[in-house]
């Protein structure tokens, strides 16, 4: 039983920077902090949803976990393993067990790999599967992800936006991995083919017990698909909570306007919006102390100065608010 | 109320190497004064292309306007010399459009692409143009205006364009104003924000707008009249609400289905199988049967036409031509 | 801005010293100099002369004396000419530059204008003849359409002079000396400018059609302006930005071309004073001629990123 | 719901032609550009003209003729002879084999050395790129006509045969021609390392090599052949300039640019023109169809390249 309870990946105080170069020596003279001081943990069959707008850094957590740039400080446990004190032949060998699905399924396919190929060569340079049997697994992933047996021999330019994605989806897939990571995987496609995708993520999480880092701006989808879900805004967090109580009683400001600018097709529905001033600030120069108060209709003069710890309130969620 | 833009029976189309492409097939649609007009639909189902049709500005010489009319306040647009247009465009008719970001001129200064309009059409000097862009930018709500007029667009966030390319279309107080996904861009926040906006604007110069959009969620929100686009046609339109209740063709009911609303939330999302067919390969029949649950024989030969069934609201599907043939 | 610009200028110091020396040794390798040539002077003399010139010593020291002087504004002596390369210099550039000022002109004209209606008008008849016509330019030997044209334009029709800067002879002066240099500069410039053309028009036209496509244009037409106003205003400015990069690297190009140039139309240019040289390997002007023109490169360079810098609002540093 | 799925893709897909790779795709696209076809039959005929024509011409041996000396051209001759009674024509032809072999073999040349330094350099990055880097910008900053010009005299110093200064004329072009390649390939491998796919096959974990052979270079061919197409008429452009001063390949071995060296003798230059015209004209021809063949092959390989 205590196995199930260890969190499948753990990150603690991450932080992320990327300098401001200036000078003749190129001396660092400031930073953008992408992700400042982010902490959270998923556990095994979990989905976790990460909700922010353009520059919150919700997609640079992801790119830091995987390593696919370099964090800053804090550290990223993935089944106990700190990813970052693995050697880089390690951290290859455990790559299949931790998988990224992009946003844009045009660019993240090879133009000039065949499907088959993009799907079974990772199988083959981990030598997961005899080269035999490759080509019967990756028919296998593509009748599981809705694509048929003829796509195998096909290039990407052949599929349409959403086939590409369930390409993605399928390329992944194929390495039996425990934790993916999405980024925003069906923000660029039709609402149509939306749908089709958010199923086969949740038809992928039953058949396989898969657990999900979901990163989103569309907070309907999150609520779809997540069990937690932190929101983040400028490189923090300021909210972490399960999805009912996140939706039912939001306490974060933030969140709260969030959740109310979100259009809901149900026309003549009146409802009660928090339309947040201001623009996003500049994330190379945030705000002092809270970092949403220039945008917060409830700030008061402790925001301006003291930054609000990211707290627990209740059993299993925090907020990073003074008036909470 | 009467109607400032009438289109009927409006087909562009593109030529390919591969083929004709009929982008807007047949489209017919109103815009009354003070209106919300909204059209929704996927990529490719010729939404932009009927508003750039509008405009004047399909891209030639692969896209052309090959029939229909479009009446604006009673004059026919495709009647029009391209100078007489131009008169219109910017004046009575404006736009605003998806990309904030790369839609204004990168070399050249936020005033003076808000003064060129007015300077083009309203006729004012150089200094009186500038008097009033300055007032336009503190009416979209930015302050420190002088000094937004003076800045480049690189300097500005998306929001602060939009609003900007809202200050440009609204500057010589059009009767109509096109928007193509607006906010689609935009982070949610921003995007109601500028949706607030639109409506605001709307309400003080009672013009009307054309808004074109993918998000359901923005059309309850903003419509008063809905068109549904599929593959180039209309294949349903109606008042808003009797639309989002009541949605009679498939597609429409299919798509209002799909989409995951906040605090109703269903274990499996309704998902309307495969994907948009090939404009290059369709052949007559209603174009959505592939896709179509209730898909019949006829749907595959016949392609139905837009019929009226109560209400205002108009479908085009074989399941409401039986119905009331049957009546 | 200004550290970017100094920390350019440093680079661009160490590689004008790395392509010095290099310049230099290979000078060096060139087999014979001046001396040798001389058949005049006994080999004993020959000797006298080396060691006063200090064409003796191992290249290295050469070169840190050469380096020297060249410090202290002084680049060498002209063996050949008996004068210092300097007042040489002085004395051909500016007929090299005229040449190489009037046809740059001549080009971004001919470029610009030609570039943005080809590309307005995108495969029509005007655009496909335009651009044959530019691949033709830039497919023809140099050497070889300046013979051409001096057969037909000069010897053939005798329209105009075959070479030279003056007809041999003239003592013109005033306005008939002007009248006479415009009149043998034609065909050089004619030549010149034929050469250049192609790419930059091609680059051009390239640009402008990228620039046409852009939201902006879209905009700019949506507003109801003229269409030459959303071409002039909207769609050239964008379209010259990167096009100004191409300044910089214009001149170097020009003065490396005028080799071929002034030799064929035998003009008084620092190309031909190169050409010279190089057959009595008169070292100090081959050299002088050599980094200069590594210079013109170098500044170049830092000028058009400079350019690309200041008018481009987006670029910042 | 996936079986639904299924079908009606496959309904969608099925109709739609064999899948064809970006290869084909490409090469279906070039055969409709006209002026592109016209190009490669151009210089596929300069080719077969000059490989193969010589063998039909009756005056292949080059004897010297004092019968026919400088005669215009004629039904005989048709492009006329030359000083030592050689017909022109078959002198042209020759000269032809040796000026394309020239641009063909430095184009290879310098392709070689250019891409693989840029691959090199845009691959492992750091020190190795910096030293790379470093030595195509001081090679780019020396002109390269001097230094054409200075290897052309060291190569008379030498006395090298006749024979064998067509190899090194090969080599020097591609001295002067590999630092502004590798610096394009470098580019090009840099924007590419930042594509998606590429993060992709790094989360995928996948083995350097992979990377390398299966996703980054099959990206990079069709730059390269771009490249190497439009750098033939390059090469055969430089090669004829330095012929034509006398530092490149020199008589007896005829090529274009040599044979226009008889331009340099005013008779000739005014009273024979069919001696020096004709090599001008096989040149522009040729190159001509090059950079027409090579723009139409950018189009389709690399529409985001221009210049």
């Amino acid at each position: 039983m205590s196995e199930i309870l260890q969190p499948l990946l753990e990150v603690n105080h991450l932080k992320k920077y990327f300098p401001i170069k200036s000078g003749l020596l190129s001396r660092t003279v400031g930073n953008v902090k992408a992700v400042d001081d982010i902490s959270f943990s998923i556990k095994p069959g979990e989905t976790f949803g990460l909700v922010g707008e353009s520059g919150s850094g919700k997609s640079t957590v992801g790119r830091t976990i995987l390593r696919l740039t370099d964090k800053t400080d804090g550290e990223v446990k993935f089944k106990g393993i700190d990813l970052y004190d693995l050697s880089p032949q390690e951290l290859r060998r455990l790559r299949p067990k931790m998988q990224l699905i992009f946003q844009d399924p045009y660019s993240s396919l090879n133009p000039r790999v065949r499907i088959g190929d993009a799907i079974g060569e990772a199988l083959l340079d981990h030598g997961l599967v005899p080269q035999a049997e490759v080509r019967d697994r990756v028919l296998e992933v593509l009748a599981a992800c809705g694509l048929s047996s003829y796509h195998i021999d096909r290039f990407p330019h052949e599929f349409s936006g959403g086939q590409r994605q369930r390409v993605g989806i399928a390329r992944a897939l194929v390495l039996n991995p425990d934790l993916i990571i999405a980024d925003e995987p069906v923000s660029a496609l039709d609402v149509s083919i939306q749908a089709q995708i958010i199923n086969l993520f949740r038809k992928m999480q039953e058949t396989r017990g898969l657990t999900y880092l979901f990163i989103s701006h569309d907070l309907s989808v999150v609520e779809h698909l997540c069990s937690q879900i932190g929101v983040m805004y400028l490189g923090s967090m300021m909210e972490r909570a399960s999805r009912d109580e996140l939706f039912r009683d939001p306490l974060h400001p933030y969140t709260k306007a969030l959740l109310s600018a979100v259009p809901v097709p149900i026309p003549k529905l009146k409802r009660e919006r928090i339309v947040l001033s201001g623009e996003l600030p500049n994330p190379a120069d945030p705000p002092s102390g809270c970092k949403f108060h220039t945008r917060c209709p409830y700030a008061v003069a402790r925001c301006r100065e003291e930054v609000p710890l990211f707290r627990n309130v209740g059993s299993d969620r925090s907020v990073a608010c003074h008036l909470v | 109320m009467n109607s400032i833009l009438d289109i009927e029976h409006l087909r562009t189309h593109f030529k390919t190497d591969d083929g004709t492409v009929r982008a807007v097939d047949d489209v017919s649609f109103q815009v009354r004064q003070g209106e919300i007009v909204c059209i929704v639909g996927e990529s490719g189902s010729g939404k932009s292309i009927t508003a750039m049709s509008v405009m004047g500005l399909v891209e030639g010489p692969a896209g052309r306007v090959v029939g229909g009319n479009i009446r604006f306040d009673g004059e026919e647009l495709l009647k029009l010399s391209r100078n007489e247009l131009r008169t219109i465009r910017g004046n009575e008719i404006a736009m605003i459009f998806q990309e904030p970001m790369t839609s204004l001129n990168p070399v050249l200064k936020i005033g003076e692409q808000l003064m060129e309009p007015l300077i083009e059409h309203r006729k004012l000097n150089k200094k009186a143009a500038r008097k009033r862009a300055i007032e336009l930018i503190n009416e979209v709500g930015i302050s420190r205006a002088e000094q937004i007029a003076d800045s480049y667009p690189h300097e500005l966030s998306g929001g602060m364009l939009q609003r900007i390319m809202i200050a440009i279309a609204i500057s010589c107080g059009p009767k109509l104003l096109i928007a193509d996904e607006p906010t689609t861009a935009l982070d949610v926040t921003i995007q109601a924000q500028i949706l607030d906006m639109l409506r605001k604007f709307k309400e003080e110069s009672n013009m009307s707008i054309l808004l074109i959009t993918h998000d359901l969620g923005v059309v309850a929100e903003m419509a008063d009249y809905v068109v549904v686009m599929y593959a180039g046609k209309v294949v349903e339109e109606g008042e808003v609400v009797a639309l989002f209740e009541n949605p009679k063709h498939p597609y429409t009911q299919g798509l209002l289905k799909s989409k995951p609303i906040i605090n109703q939330r269903q274990e499996e999302l309704y998902s309307i199988p495969g994907q948009v067919p090939n404009p290059l390969e369709l052949v007559p029949s209603c174009y959505f049967h592939e896709r179509c649950a209730h898909c019949m024989e006829i749907c595959k030969t016949t392609q139905p036409a837009l019929k009226e069934v109560g209400n205002q609201q108009k479908v085009a599907c074989w399941l409401y031509e039986e119905a009331t043939a049957n009546v | 801005m200004r550290t970017y610009i100094s920390k350019r200028i440093m680079y661009m110091i160490i590689i004008l010293f790395a392509a010095s020396f290099l310049i230099f040794c290979l000078y060096a390798l060139t087999p014979g100099d001046f001396i040798t040539g001389n058949i005049k002077l006994t080999p004993e003399r020959k000797e006298e002369l080396r060691e006063i010139y200090g064409l003796n010593k191992p290249v290295i020291e050469r070169y840190v004396t050469w380096m020297n002087n060249a410090f202290h504004g002084d680049f060498g002596y002209s063996l050949s000419q008996q004068k210092p390369v300097l007042t040489l210099f002085n004395q051909y550039i500016w007929n090299s530059f005229l040449l190489a000022i009037v046809s740059t002109f001549l080009t971004w004209l001919v470029a610009v204008v030609v570039g943005v209606v080809a590309a307005y008008k995108q495969y029509s008849w005007f655009d496909t003849i335009v651009m044959v016509a530019l691949f033709a330019a830039m497919s023809i030997p140099s050497f070889f359409i300046g013979l051409l044209l001096i057969k037909l334009l000069a010897v053939d029709l005798k329209w105009l002079p075959p070479g030279g800067m003056l007809t041999t002879g003239s003592n013109a002066t005033g306005l008939a000396y002007v009248k006479e240099v415009i009149h043998h500069m034609i065909l050089p410039v004619m030549v010149m400018t034929l050469l250049g053309v192609g790419s930059l028009t091609r680059y051009f036209r390239s640009n402008m059609i990228d620039v046409i496509k852009q939201d902006y244009i879209r905009t700019a037409r949506a507003k109801g302006l003229k269409e030459r106003k959303v071409l002039f205003t909207h769609a050239l400015r964008n379209a010259l930005l990167p096009a100004i990069t191409l300044v910089g690297f214009e001149l170097p190009a020009l003065f490396g071309g005028s080799l071929i140039i002034e030799k064929i139309f035998n003009w008084p240019g620092i190309g031909q004073l190169y050409m010279q040289s190089f057959s009595l390997r008169d070292y100090p002007l081959l050299m002088g001629f050599t980094l200069f023109i590594a210079i013109l490169t170098v500044v170049g360079t830092l000028v058009s990123d400079i350019l690309y810098h200041v008018a481009d609002p987006r670029v910042r540093l | 719901m996936s079986t639904i799925n299924g079908e009606a893709t496959k309904a969608y897909l099925s109709k739609k032609s064999v899948h064809t790779s970006l290869w084909r795709q490409s090469l279906r696209r070039l055969l409709k550009n006209k002026l592109a076809v016209f190009g490669f039959v151009v210089v596929a005929f300069m080719f077969a003209a000059c490989f193969i024509g010589p063998l039909f011409s009756p005056y292949t041996d080059n004897k010297i003729n004092m019968a026919f000396m400088n005669k215009p051209p004629s039904l005989k001759h048709w492009l006329g002879t030359d000083v030592l009674g050689r017909d022109v024509l078959t002198r042209v032809l020759q000269a032809g084999r040796i000026s394309l072999t020239v641009g063909l073999a430095s184009m290879v040349l310098s392709v070689f050395i250019g891409s693989l330094l840029g691959i090199i350099a845009g691959y492992y990055r750091g020190i190795v790129d910096q030293v790379i880097m470093r030595i195509a910008d001081l090679l780019l900053t020396i002109p390269s006509l001097p230094l054409l010009f200075i290897f052309g005299a060291l190569l008379s110093e030498w006395k090298v045969p006749t024979d064998y200064r067509m190899y090194i004329v090969m080599l020097m072009l591609s001295i002067v021609g590999w630092p502004g390649l590798a610096r394009m390939v470098r580019g090009q491998m840099l924007s590419l390392r930042e594509r998606e796919f590429m993060q992709a096959a790094i989360v995928l974990g996948l083995r350097d090599r992979r990377k390398l052979f299966n996703h980054l270079l099959p990206n990079l061919v069709p730059l390269l052949i771009v490249i190497a197409t439009l750098n033939i008429g390059g090469a055969i452009l430089s090669e004829s300039v330095l012929s034509y001063f006398g530092l490149g390949v020199m008589a007896p071995t005829p090529t274009w640019g040599n044979m226009i060296d008889a331009a340099n003798n005013m008779i000739d230059f005014q009273e024979h023109p069919w001696l020096w015209i004709p090599p001008g004209f096989s040149i522009f021809a040729t190159v001509i169809a090059i950079n027409i063949f090579g723009d139409g092959l950018r189009d389709v390989l690399d529409p985001k390249q221009k210049r």
